[in-house]
């Protein structure tokens, strides 16, 4: 009972939060969609225990909010960001925008629940999302992309170092 | 009692929220993360999916997915600021290029 | 592995080993780009001696290496009597094209990388029996042809050209994918083998509703990519604007792939369609005889002449097709082989002439011959070989294909004699002259004759094989036919299971002529069945 | 042995000529050793199968290897050695010897020397393979090659326009003799399924009506190859035009051999034309008409014609080369009345004579610097000697005086003519008459008289290497009657109309065929002895320029060909130009780039609108997909 409590509140937290990030009805200031994005993840993450993933609800809170964020910030603050605010959104693409989402979000919903997915969940789920067991899966099963993944990432930074400086070429 | 259809209703309508915000909004850093905002949902789902069948290879998924979402902004952020510094703007509007 | 997997991934190697090297180092470059066509060569020539027809009529050197099992995709290449001169043919041409590639002085790197991945993907054409691969390695040798004619091609009008070759061919190439991937479907083997899917068929025909909406598709689809009339308005054109040795691959080798792509596949899968539109193909061939000849006769440019031929050329190997008979599509491939040595030979002598900078307008030209004795010979001897002479296998190609096709188009073989002897050396004999008899045109003054071994070499090659085979026709078509033979009989079982169900489901009293049917059809001449046409109306 | 006599004859030339063309083309002294070598070793093989098989001349020898063999189509390479191609290798390495010798003196200042000897061996090479030739295909083979090979030695001077355009014609009017006849091949081979001349006349032995109706058309189809390689009439445009060649090439190719080559066709491929005659229905009323008829019609018409025009030349090759369309039309015209071993013996006879007076043409023409205007040469005989009386004699072995070879090999033509058909016998006295006529007029003008030009008064005897090939040929036009010729072919062709045992019509048309000689004479005489000028040319008016012009046929031609081929080609090449090219591709274009242009009103180039048309595509798919 209490587990359907929180899930309810963290579901909430998440989509309300969410919908601030888009569409703030008081600002349109880029910082006030992060923080609100900053909230977004933290209640996923609330939301990521009551799924027993403890430690991505850790890596979550600490990559999302901790390292993402803040570049996202830093990059705020670096622009000059006054200019975007006075200007007016088109009326056309913000009711066609609602009306895409809004059609997806329908189909998604009628397919999910017509589909009787749910049958098909195990009916006592008993795995914890420990660094342990995650460990041996990510070191054993899946060592080849996770390497991959580092050389991504290194490209990354590479590109980003690149991009960042001052003359182009 | 919580079932593995709520949380994909939740994630459903999270990736919808994303997708009005790509959609909607003309600040590329906006649009960055509504695009986050996307990804989050698919990790919910994961994660959800993960739970329900048992099986951890989806929390190694939403890991990888984190991981790559952290390239991507980063990567993605360096273009902003290297196209600020050129156009002096981050309004897509003001972004036409594709236009033949 | 396979050599034919040695031979194809040659000159792919040695595109991937280009990119590798500094521009700038050409002579490592050329050195590169030769040796594997010549390495390459070699082996498709031993592989070809070696082959021994008597073994019967399957496939040699096979390799199969499964790679999406899950749609029936498999890396499967082979070759049988058909297919291995075709190897031979595109492996000489692919090493007499990069040598004259020498002469490509601007970005000369890329022009090797793209021509070696247009050879391979020629080489891997033939050489596969996966539709999927067949297909493939086409796309893989088409797609460098039209960056090479875009980029490195001449004239004042390349642009437009290049934009043409690419529409038709790529749209041709579609319409080809299109029926392809039904005939896939429609097969139901679940495989993109063609051994495999010609087993299924056998055992389960495709019906005649599906066939007759396939067959057109591959005729039209790979008849763009040969220029059978009224498509062929691209390849005067294309073979005018587009480099030396691209013009000698295409020409070639790589416009043999849909002719191949008839033989191979539709023939022997959808037998049907095959006797029905024999009549038509027949009929479209005179348009490549007689309308294309007469166009080459009009033409004052030396290059816009041969191209012409050789889509006029083309309509030979087209009858000896629809001729459905042993002899005729023995002779089609003859034909296919020796024009595919030919058309090298002459678009690398035009070539020549082109790249040093000299007008080939027909009224700019003359007296070649005496100034430049060696270009003037292999040019005499390229057109005289063009208008059906006897010693080199063109004419023992064309002549298969008049005697193979008479007893099912008398009054069409008449047509082809005439455009083969006549028209053919009315057309070829005055470019001859007016381009190399006569006083020397003052354009042509000082243009260098090739001299020494190394500039003579690629047009000696080919000049070696369109002769050895002419004077030994039987090193070719005695590898050849058994292919063939077993081929239409495959065709023939085939088709008289079809006529036979299709009579025992339409009415009765035809199945009377049912047996009639099956013993005009075992003499191989399927076009003339009364049978299969009564069931089309 | 005969078959390794036989091959060694036929590969000797072609060795020659591919070591010349690899090797040697640069070296004119070894090109031309190894030609003649080649030639002579040819002609010393000859004599000895001869020799070998002198004893057994009713066997046909054969041998052969397989060269082509798909389904029903098995081409064989063979060698047949019988009496007809025995003799016919004996003229062409025989005569060709001489003139492969005499051209060492006539050629000896022409750079490219190695390239003419080495045409002259590939030339050698494809006249054999003819001659010994044991199926069609293999005749249409080296018949090709022989069309080529004289396309090669007429145009070998290709510098110069009159012989590049000479060559063209020789070889498309000959194309289109070969058309009929390799249709003619297929249709025999259909029916017969066979390509050899042995099984092929054994088929027709056992059932004379295999042909069925289309045994005519079958004869008449092979009857257009003898059009085009023995120049017959109205294919015989391209012999005079090939008189550009190389002198010795025109002894070589225009009157002992490749010429030849169409009545050796006809005579080899007799037992076709003998069939019982029968037509297609459209053709009922050709009924009773033989195929041998129409050859008949054609060498008499073909030897008339020729005759009146050879009568107003004044180039001296050209008269010689329409008394060869003359002397062919006769013995295509003896063929075809059933005396092919008259046709034969009158080849043979003429291979001789007719080379010996080209090559005296040749040396006259060499001694007066390339001066071949018979009214700019004159005063000769004393100057060169050799010459004169050689040619004399060849000019009386073909107007047919007693005792050379061609009173013997006329006097059977005439025979065979006035035995079968009067009106023909009539044409061909006329033309001996004309054959006189034209002959004495050009040795009166060329030979007799004061030299009337600056060349010939400079001109003097040629060298020995020139006129000893005149001395052997002249020999030969002698004694070539008396050798017993004409009974070897009798006895070949022992169905043959002719036999010795008509006295009567014999001693009739002997003293037809000298009075003639007289009738030609004495015009010729008068007219020509000591002239300066032709009188001829106003007496005639109209007719002389119509004849000068040969009778306008090239005229004809040009007419007709543009009008049809010209015509058809100039529209095909505006269709394609305009509707193909232009109309249809260019319309396509248009439809393809107008929708792009209104597709591209899409293209604001925002990529949220991108973003936005995505999502709704993916709204949609989901829908299909999922709902």
């Amino acid at each position: 009972m209490i587990e359907t409590l929180f899930f309810i509140t963290f579901a909430l937290l998440t989509l309300i939060c969410a919908l601030l990030v888009v569409a703030n009805p008081f600002s349109r200031n880029p910082v006030t969609s992060a923080m609100f994005l900053v909230l977004t993840i933290i209640s996923m993450a609330g939301l990521f225990v009551l799924l027993n993933a403890f430690f991505l609800a850790a890596v979550q809170v600490v990559v999302y909010a901790g390292a993402v964020i803040v570049l996202f910030l830093f990059v705020i603050m670096l622009l000059d960001i006054e200019e975007e605010e006075r200007r007016k959104l088109k009326q056309f693409s913000v009711y066609s925008g609602i009306l895409v989402a809004g059609v997806v979000a329908v189909i998604a919903i009628t397919a999910i629940l017509s589909s009787g997915i749910g049958a098909y969940a195990s009916a006592s789920p008993v795995i914890q999302g420990n660094p342990a067991p995650l460990g041996k899966i990510l070191f054993r099963d899946y060592l080849l992309p996770f390497e991959i993944l580092s050389i991504l990432l290194l490209v990354a930074m590479v590109g980003a170092i690149l991009l960042s400086k001052k003359d182009l070429k | 009692m919580i079932q593995f259809e709520h949380y994909l209703i939740v994630s459903a309508l999270l990736f919808c929220i994303g997708l009005l915000g790509v959609l909607t909004r003309k600040n590329l850093l906006v649009l960055y993360m509504s695009l986050e905002l996307m990804l989050n949902a698919a990790n919910l789902a994961l994660v959800a999916a993960s739970r329900f069948h048992d099986n951890l290879n989806g929390q190694i998924m939403v890991f990888f997915i984190i991981t790559v979402a952290a390239a991507e902004v980063s990567v993605g952020l360096a273009l902003i600021v290297a196209l600020f510094r050129r156009r002096q703007t981050t309004n897509v509007q003001d972004l036409s290029e594709l236009k033949l | 592995m396979s050599v034919l997997t040695t031979i194809i991934m040659l000159p792919l190697i040695g595109a991937l080993t280009l990119l590798f090297v500094p521009s700038r180092h050409k002579t490592v470059v050329r050195m590169i780009a030769c040796s594997v066509t010549f390495l390459s060569m070699l082996l498709a020539a031993l592989t070809f001696f070696e082959f021994n027809a008597s073994d019967g009529a399957g496939y040699r050197n096979e390799q199969i290496t499964p790679w999406v099992e899950s749609l029936g995709i498999q890396y499967h290449v082979g070759v049988d009597g058909i297919n291995i001169a075709l190897m031979l043919m595109a492996a000489v041409v692919g090493y007499s094209a990069t040598l004259v590639a020498k002469s490509i002085t601007t970005r000369s790197k890329e022009f090797h990388v793209l021509l070696l991945i247009m050879i391979g993907g020629v080489l891997g054409a033939f050489a596969s029996l996966d539709l999927f691969f067949f297909y493939f390695f086409h796309e893989l040798a088409l797609i460098p042809t039209f960056i090479m004619i875009g980029f490195w091609g001449r004239g004042e009008n390349r642009n437009y050209i290049t934009f043409k070759v690419t529409l038709y061919l790529s749209l041709g190439a579609l319409i080809a994918l299109v029926g392809l991937v039904m005939l896939y479907v429609k097969a139901g083997a679940g495989s993109f083998d063609i051994v495999e899917i010609t087993k299924a068929v056998q055992a389960n025909p495709i019906s005649l509703a599906d066939q007759n909406m396939i067959f057109p598709l591959l005729l039209f689809g790979f008849g763009i990519l040969v220029s059978l009339w009224p498509f062929h308005t691209w390849a005067p054109m294309g073979y005018g604007a587009a480099p030396t040795a691209t013009a000698m691959v295409h020409a070639g080798a790589l416009k043999k792939f849909g002719l191949y792509g008839l033989i191979r596949i539709a023939l022997p899968i959808l037998p049907d369609a095959a006797a029905y539109w024999a009549h038509i193909i027949a009929w479209l061939c005179l348009g490549n005889l007689l309308y294309c000849g007469w166009v080459a006769m009009r033409q004052k440019n030396l290059n816009l002449v041969i191209g012409n031929s050789s889509v006029a050329h083309m309509g030979f190997v087209f009858l000896g097709i629809s001729s459905l008979s042993l002899i005729g599509v023995t002779g089609a491939i003859t034909v296919m082989v020796a024009h595919g040595f030919l058309a090298a030979l002459t678009f690398g002598l035009t070539g020549y002439l082109a790249d040093r900078g000299k007008s080939l307008e027909l009224d700019q030209m003359g007296g070649i011959l005496k100034s430049m004795p060696a270009i003037g010979s292999f040019l005499v001897l390229a057109l005289m070989a063009g208008c059906g002479l006897p010693g080199f296998a063109n004419f023992v190609g064309e002549a298969m294909v008049l005697f193979g096709s008479w007893s099912s188009f008398s009054m069409i073989t008449i047509f082809g004699v005439w455009a083969g002897l006549v028209i053919g050396a009315v057309y070829m004999l005055r470019a001859l002259r007016r381009a190399l008899h006569g006083p020397l045109a003052s354009n042509y003054e000082g243009v260098a004759d090739a001299s020494g071994i190394g500039a003579k070499a690629p047009y000696l090659i080919l000049i070696v094989f369109l002769t050895l085979f002419g004077v030994f026709p039987r090193m070719l078509t005695d590898k050849i036919s058994p292919a063939v033979e077993s081929s239409l009989d495959l065709m023939k079982s085939t088709t008289s299971l079809t006529v036979a169900e299709k009579l025992n489901t339409d009415s009765a009293d035809q199945t009377s002529e049912a047996p009639l049917a099956a013993e005009s059809n075992s003499r191989g001449n399927l076009a003339e069945s009364p049978q299969l046409e009564s069931t089309q109306g | 042995m005969n078959a390794f006599l036989s091959w060694s004859i036929l590969l000797a030339p072609i060795t020659a000529a591919v070591l010349i063309g690899l090797f040697t083309k640069q070296n004119s002294k070894l090109s031309s050793k190894l030609s003649i070598g080649a030639i002579g070793f040819s002609f010393l093989m000859t004599l000895l199968l001869a020799a070998v098989n002198s004893g057994t001349p009713e066997i046909p020898v054969t041998s052969s290897v397989t060269w082509l063999e798909v389904g029903g189509l098995k081409v064989e390479l063979g060698m047949i050695i019988d009496p007809l191609s025995m003799m016919m290798l004996l003229v062409v390495t025989g005569v060709g010897t001489a003139i492969h010798i005499f051209s060492l003196g006539y050629m000896k200042d022409d750079p490219s020397l190695g390239r003419y000897f080495g045409f002259l061996s590939l030339f050698t090479f494809s006249m054999l393979g003819i001659v010994l030739a044991s199926n069609f295909f293999q005749m249409f083979i080296f018949w090709e090659l022989v069309g080529v090979s004289s396309y090669l030695l007429i145009g070998f001077w290709f510098e110069r326009k009159p012989a590049a355009a000479a060559c063209q014609k020789a070889f498309i009017v000959n194309r289109l003799g070969d058309f009929g006849f390799l249709i003619g091949i297929i249709l025999i081979w259909s029916i017969t399924g066979s390509l050899d001349f042995g099984e092929i006349s054994g088929a027709f032995t056992e059932n004379p009506a295999l042909l069925g109706a289309s045994t005519a058309i079958a004869g008449l189809l092979i009857f257009c190859g003898v059009l085009g390689k023995s120049a017959q009439f109205p294919l015989h445009v391209w012999l005079p035009d090939a008189m550009e060649g190389p002198t010795p090439v025109s002894a070589l190719i225009h009157a002992a051999t490749m010429v030849a080559a169409g009545v050796y066709l006809l005579c080899r491929t007799l037992f076709l034309f003998e069939l019982p005659t029968s037509w297609p229905e459209d053709f009922a009323w050709l009924n009773g008409v033989s195929s041998l008829h129409i050859v008949a019609l054609i060498g008499a018409i073909t030897s008339i014609m020729a005759a009146l025009i050879a009568t107003r030349q004044d180039d001296i090759k050209r008269i010689l080369a329409y008394s060869t369309l003359s002397q062919l039309g006769y013995m295509v015209m003896a063929v075809g009345l059933g005396g092919a071993a008259a046709g034969m013996f009158h080849l043979t006879t003429h291979a001789f004579f007719k080379a010996l007076l080209f090559l005296g043409a040749g040396s006259v023409i060499y001694a007066a610097h390339h001066e071949q205007d018979i009214w700019k040469l004159g005063g000769l005989r004393k100057k060169m000697p050799v010459t004169f009386w050689t040619f004399l004699i060849g000019t009386l072995a073909l107007c047919g005086a007693p005792p050379f070879s061609g009173f013997y090999s006329k006097e059977e033509v005439l025979l065979a003519a006035y035995q079968s058909n009067v009106v023909l016998f009539v044409l061909a006295a006329i033309t001996a008459v004309l054959t006189t006529f034209y002959m004495f007029r050009l040795v009166f003008v060329a030979f007799g008289g004061s030299a009337k030009s600056e060349s010939a008064d400079h001109a003097h005897e040629s060298p020995s290497v020139m006129t000893t090939p005149l001395v052997f040929l002249a020999v030969l036009s002698v004694v070539g009657g008396w050798l017993g010729i004409g009974g070897y072919f009798g006895h070949f062709f022992d169905h043959g109309a002719v036999h010795h045992g008509h006295h009567e019509n014999q001693t009739v048309v002997m003293f037809i065929g000298i009075g003639a000689i007289i009738f030609g004479f004495f015009p010729a005489f008068f007219m020509y002895h000591g002239a300066e000028s032709d009188p001829l040319k106003k007496g005639l008016g109209g007719i002389g320029e119509f004849l000068k012009n040969r009778m306008l046929i090239d005229e004809a031609y040009q007419w007709f060909i543009s009008r049809t081929h010209e015509a058809l080609a100039r529209l095909a090449d505006w269709i394609d130009r305009w509707i193909l090219a232009g109309f249809l591709v260019k319309g396509i274009q248009f439809t393809g780039e107008f929708t792009g242009r209104a597709l591209r009103l899409a293209q604001t180039g925002n990529t949220q609108t991108y973003a936005l048309l995505f999502g709704l595509g993916l709204a949609v798919a989901l829908f299909v997909i999922l709902l």
